[in-house]
């Protein structure tokens, strides 16, 4: 996020000396419209990214009979987590948590309490900053959905998502951006490596491991229903990524353009790295690779957009697309677990490459932002606040779903599994005449 | 020869298909139909307005059977669509007077 | 719209007084590039809620044989409103009316004269205020043909929509924002709750009505053909909506800010609350009725984005889920009367719950911006914007469709409506090999 | 492209004159955060019209067998030209050329060689600068792909449209925006005309002349697989276009909003008179033309969108529509080439027809932004930029083909053709149960 | 047993089902298909390219029916899928030599 | 009367249409199958996960014909369906014992 760099304070310190205007005067905390206006639009393009972009990436991978029940999941994510976040969770996520701060925040500001048109935070609004964060703890969960698709119940679905963002999503976004101990060892994570992807993944994984595999995976033919959905959908995450990597900067400046370029440059990369290592493997290039290797490169590059350079969004593109494209296509088949979408392959996987990675591409001689410490120091810390991560989800997941599938159960019956969860669970059929 | 035509359960289609091959049966022709029957259907809701759908997503297979073969043909074809449930489909069996093969010209059960 | 604030006020001075810029001394009529950024951006969504939102949602709800038809009419209005905007509409909806001035403008702006790059319409370029309010002008219209979707003429649809918009739509929009009655009476309505939603909906009313029900309706299975077009839609409108309701504060502030995040949460509720009452009632949730629901809360939050509070925003979005979803799935399949997609049930019901608790979340004790009159009064200023709104629509629209059904007809014939619209009207089909 | 008029440097003087700023004194190279953000939102509403938009637009139009080749042509387009800009795009169009400058740029800012997040542009910082530019370079070759759909190997596609970007599209660029022969002659070119339409309209003239015709054409049945998908990409190109034309300004300003709104109507304009045209000539109106009219004004109006005025725009939407009507209905038809989905009709044509018209329109009595010189010159300027684009990319494509045929083969296969690309080439296909 | 095959119009599909379930008919199979014939197709442009379509959508029923009922289903499906215009379709009737319910294994005219 | 049924190539239904028509067929039913047979399928890929497919994509075509005319239907829809590659299709030809038209209740060959 934005900082105040020598050329920003000499620029200040000017424009105090010859401007007698108070409020510049102590503490510029005015209204950039600007940095508004972007902020505004940076929050469009995270929405956007959900609904519809991922819900149509996955919705085009399930089968016909389920996509609605993909559809509905990231629809009512939405919904429900834009509730929660009024409720508690902007104030847990963001004020100051007393005792627990290192962890979690407090309730000062539940039911986003003292709010006003008028009140800032840095240059922009509070009332956008709230929005923009809130796109962020929309699209988390909403991630997850892609390891168990076309077999969890609805409401298994609901109560899930709602006690992981509780206890999972808020503290790691504290623990972050909120004042917890992520920014206090000095975690590099721009706009979300740890908070979204690693978050997202690893409770994707402890979800599809415990619910089990589909009813005939990996026999049968369980193909993608829509590509074009599932390309539409890729497309539409890679423009909103924008928002969601240089809109972190909370600002309309350089650093914000810098991470759009390198968004693009990581993207671009790890999108052509798949298609060419499956075109030299497999003898052919694939619409669903090129996509899935675009949607790495995002993961990956997210926690970098703020430091690193275009030569580390290269290295970091190059990486991801093919640790990924390796993961996805060869371990996974081989640990046999049946995480439906990729959502840990693309996204845990992806998220911790990017992770580490940003420790490298931030340093000076990677073209990065520079670093205060050695490179083996920053990549520590970034080890920590991934480990970190991980043993948080996974132990909230974890317990969470265990006691869910004890009170309700997590699955759907094989019947309605096999026939489709759309017409079973929602009444409504995806396509007809 | 006769010319079976076989309603089942989609999801059974793989496992008929290669119960099938292994009897021997070495063509067929599927296509996607709905069924009415004693299976009942399901209902769909569009805000408020409630429809009762009466057909069921069915397969339907068509093979054309040397005569010495239909009997092998119709049991495998029976227990391995079977789920014991109602909607499990139906054989009917046709007379099938000749076959034709495009390609070679060839009639009758060489054709087939 | 956006005001001089005290805060503003004092920063100006401040500024006059050490700045010798002679511009900024004299009105400040300046122009803001951070305004204009967001202006320009908000013009692009609302366009974007249009083509393709609006056309996917409707697209996506009819039968296969007419998912042309609708995409066409969303289409061909973008095209001839456009025209007619820059002919006479922006002028009769925002320049002077002389004696008429407060129903309607003149003529002194007609073919845009005057409007140069340098013209400025408060802090933004008076061209990018014309191409906004262009966008209001194209997506009212096109929200009525859910109405009369799958059995209107494209012709009389074209005749109907361009007397509509001239007698209707450019009126109220004059009353309200042009310097009308609405604005001497005080009625608050942000981004076009009576303009837009009551006006369309209304129309949509009387145009089902007196075009009569389609062939087969109600006993016939009519399914939408593209559940997944119509989640994509309504995405896309709620995206959009962020430009179409904070863009309608005509700056990037905390104003604008507010209505992003007013919008955001009355959607989210509204959408929920039509789930979990489906939920209880039928026993499932369903993806039509969430997105409904989004779109209702949508509507019921544009009047009052600019003066409701996050607590107002929670009562707006669960009143319209709630009312939307009784009078759609109850009430309307009572009164017997053929809105093929629920324009006036949506539109119209959920734009008057809106516009009447428009002035009750407006008062500071519900968290709003405040209001200089009791409530009370306000409640009935807001409740005479409604009334005339509808029977200035319903009579426009009553006229101007008797007329065209004299002339030319209404409704294709019964062939066509049976064979579908899309081969008979426009030689084309929706979906091939 | 954003330039100092006398109102501003008037700005300027009295700025520096007051303040004592040492950074504004010196050269104005300060960021502007308005600016910026308007930029970055263009760039993300250009990535858009290319992924998901133009690969829409094509991938409706094709049989369904082909789809996901023409999805994966604009997808592995986008990775592929990102990665080739960084390493020496950017720099051949855009940094000096030395003793070639008049046609090309030089090596000097290859792999982005010294930009950092403080580097300017301008007013906004370089990366959005490279970013925004770096999303027209991939959208052209993206154009070509029309002119030779559903038949050309991936691989040749790929090694087209390195050779073409790296020959054609660097030099054109750079004569236009780079500093070259286009600029020194007064071409009026504000958003690429010749630079993106001409270019990929010629190329794709050639390519599918060379290739010849697809198997069956124009005897069998060839209809767009998917209407809806193609009205969606067509719809995304209009909103995505604001960013194109309005984006090109470099600043959110006067000219920037008047180039927004010109789109708007030309694009409109070209759009109905296309329906109508056909609505004329075949007794009914098609969702294909209406579309393929929109595109058409779009095209038209980009040279002339930082020039022309609101009855230019009407006039350049006139000519397009209904020129492009003639050409691609009947002319095309008589020449019999096979031009797939129209990539030289419209945006050839109507890249021809916008450049010219452009040197009518800015003249002051078409309500342009004025002429230093006669418009019968700046015609003849506008002629000779047209002509020299014409032979230029014509002489690029033909070699770069031949060279390629001759080396793997431009076409697949007949069995391939006849099966599908899809399948063939990806292993995938586009629409599954 | 004999088994009919009827081609109707898209639109007469509810009807026609209703009435044959008031006859009796307690099974029927139903696919989507495109007919040629007397009735005229339509034409279809795309940017000037303009495509004659011999093809209409019909639907097929494929009813499998015990001798006896054969004259009261064929009475009734003409009845119900009716309209006079040209394209209203065909029944064919072809001999069912065997029918077998594949959940129970029964033959003849009990597996109808 | 005979009813004859044709599994042919998908790109093979217009010329052998416009040949039936040329030898007076004046009327037929198409539909989408897949066949399953000697020409082999294709394999998919989606993320590492490969599926060979075995059903390739085929048109069915039925068509009643006057005993008479037969063979020269048969004939001709070899011709015009042939590419010589395996896949090529086969014709069935079943006994059909009645037709009806049901505009105007014609049977027999007056109805086909
Ligand atoms: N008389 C019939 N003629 C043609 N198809 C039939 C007939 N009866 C049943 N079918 C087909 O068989 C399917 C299964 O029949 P159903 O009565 O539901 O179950 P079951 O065969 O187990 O008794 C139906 O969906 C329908 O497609
Ligand atoms: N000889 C035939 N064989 C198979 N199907 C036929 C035959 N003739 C007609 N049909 C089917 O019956 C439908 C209706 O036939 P058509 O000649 O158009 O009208 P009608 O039956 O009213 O004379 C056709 O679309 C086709 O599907
Ligand atoms: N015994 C059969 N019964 C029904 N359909 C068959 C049979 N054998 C082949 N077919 C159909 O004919 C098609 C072509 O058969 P195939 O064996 O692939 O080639 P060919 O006819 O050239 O030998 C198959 O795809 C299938 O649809």
């Amino acid at each position: 996020m934005k900082s105040l760099t020598p050329g920003r304070i000499q620029l200040l310190l000017l424009m105090a000396f010859c401007l007698p205007i108070p409020l510049l005067a102590q503490d510029e905390a005015v209204l950039n419209t600007g940095d508004t206006a972007w902020m505004l639009t940076a929050t469009a393009l995270v929405l956007f990214m959900t609904i519809p972009g991922l819900a149509l990436f996955y919705g085009g991978l399930v089968r016909s009979k389920n996509i609605l029940s993909v559809l509905m999941q990231c629809f009512a994510l939405t919904g429900i987590i834009t509730v929660l976040w009024v409720i508690f969770g902007y104030s847990m996520a963001f004020s100051d948590g007393g005792g627990l701060n290192k962890f979690v925040g407090g309730l000062s500001q539940a039911f986003l309490n003292g709010v006003t048109p008028d009140s800032l935070s840095g240059t922009i609004p509070e009332s956008v900053f709230i929005t923009f964060q809130l796109t962020f703890a929309i699209i988390t969960p909403a991630l997850i959905v892609g390891a168990f698709a076309e077999r969890m119940k609805f409401s298994a679905m609901l109560w899930f998502s709602v006690l992981w963002f509780t206890f999972s999503y808020l503290p790691v976004c504290h623990m972050a951006w909120g004042g917890g101990i992520f920014g206090d060892w000095g975690v590099l994570d721009f706009a979300g490596g740890t908070v979204v992807h690693i978050n997202a993944g690893i409770a994707g994984l402890v979800a599809c491991i415990l619910i089990g595999k589909r009813v005939g995976y990996p026999r049968d033919q369980i193909k993608p229903n829509s590509m074009p959905f599932c390309l539409i959908g890729a497309s539409m995450l890679w423009v909103g990524w924008f928002g969601f990597n240089a809109g972190s900067q909370l600002a309309a400046d350089g650093v914000a353009g810098m991470a759009m370029l390198v968004t693009q440059i990581a993207t671009a990369t790890a999108a052509i790295s798949w298609m060419f290592l499956e075109w030299i493997r497999h003898g052919k290039p694939s619409v669903l690779g090129i996509a899935t290797g675009a949607v790495a490169g995002l993961v990956a590059i997210t926690p970098a957009s703020g430091t690193a350079g275009p030569c580390g969004a290269l290295l970091i593109g190059f990486a991801s697309g093919s640790i990924c494209y390796y993961f996805v296509t060869t371990v996974k088949q081989k640990l046999g677990y049946d995480d439906s979408l990729d959502a840990f392959g693309v996204h845990g996987i992806g998220g911790i490459v990017g992770a580490i990675l940003t420790g490298l591409c931030a340093a000076s001689f990677m073209g990065g932002s520079g670093l205060d410490i050695s490179v083996g120091s920053q990549l520590f810390i970034q080890f920590k606040g991934v480990v970190v991560t991980i043993l948080w989800s996974g132990v909230v997941s974890f317990v969470a779903l265990k006691a869910i599938d004890l009170l309700i159960g997590l699955r759907v019956s094989e019947d309605v599994e096999v026939s489709g969860l759309d017409l079973a669970l929602h009444d409504e059929q995806g396509y007809s005449q | 020869m006769k010319y079976l035509i076989a309603i089942i359960q989609p999801h059974k289609l793989d496992s008929v298909r290669e119960a099938l091959s292994e009897v021997g049966v070495q063509g067929l022709t599927v296509s996607e139909v709905r069924g009415f029957g004693r299976q009942k259907g399901h209902t769909e809701i569009y805000r408020g307005s409630e429809y009762q759908i009466d057909f069921v997503p069915k397969i339907k297979l068509e093979i054309a059977v040397a005569s010495e073969m239909v009997d092998k043909v119709v049991k495998t074809i029976c227990e391995s669509a079977r789920t014991d449930k109602v909607g499990d489909g139906k054989i009917f069996i046709v007379n099938l007077e000749d076959v034709l093969r495009i390609r070679t010209g060839e009639t009758g059960s060489e054709a087939i």
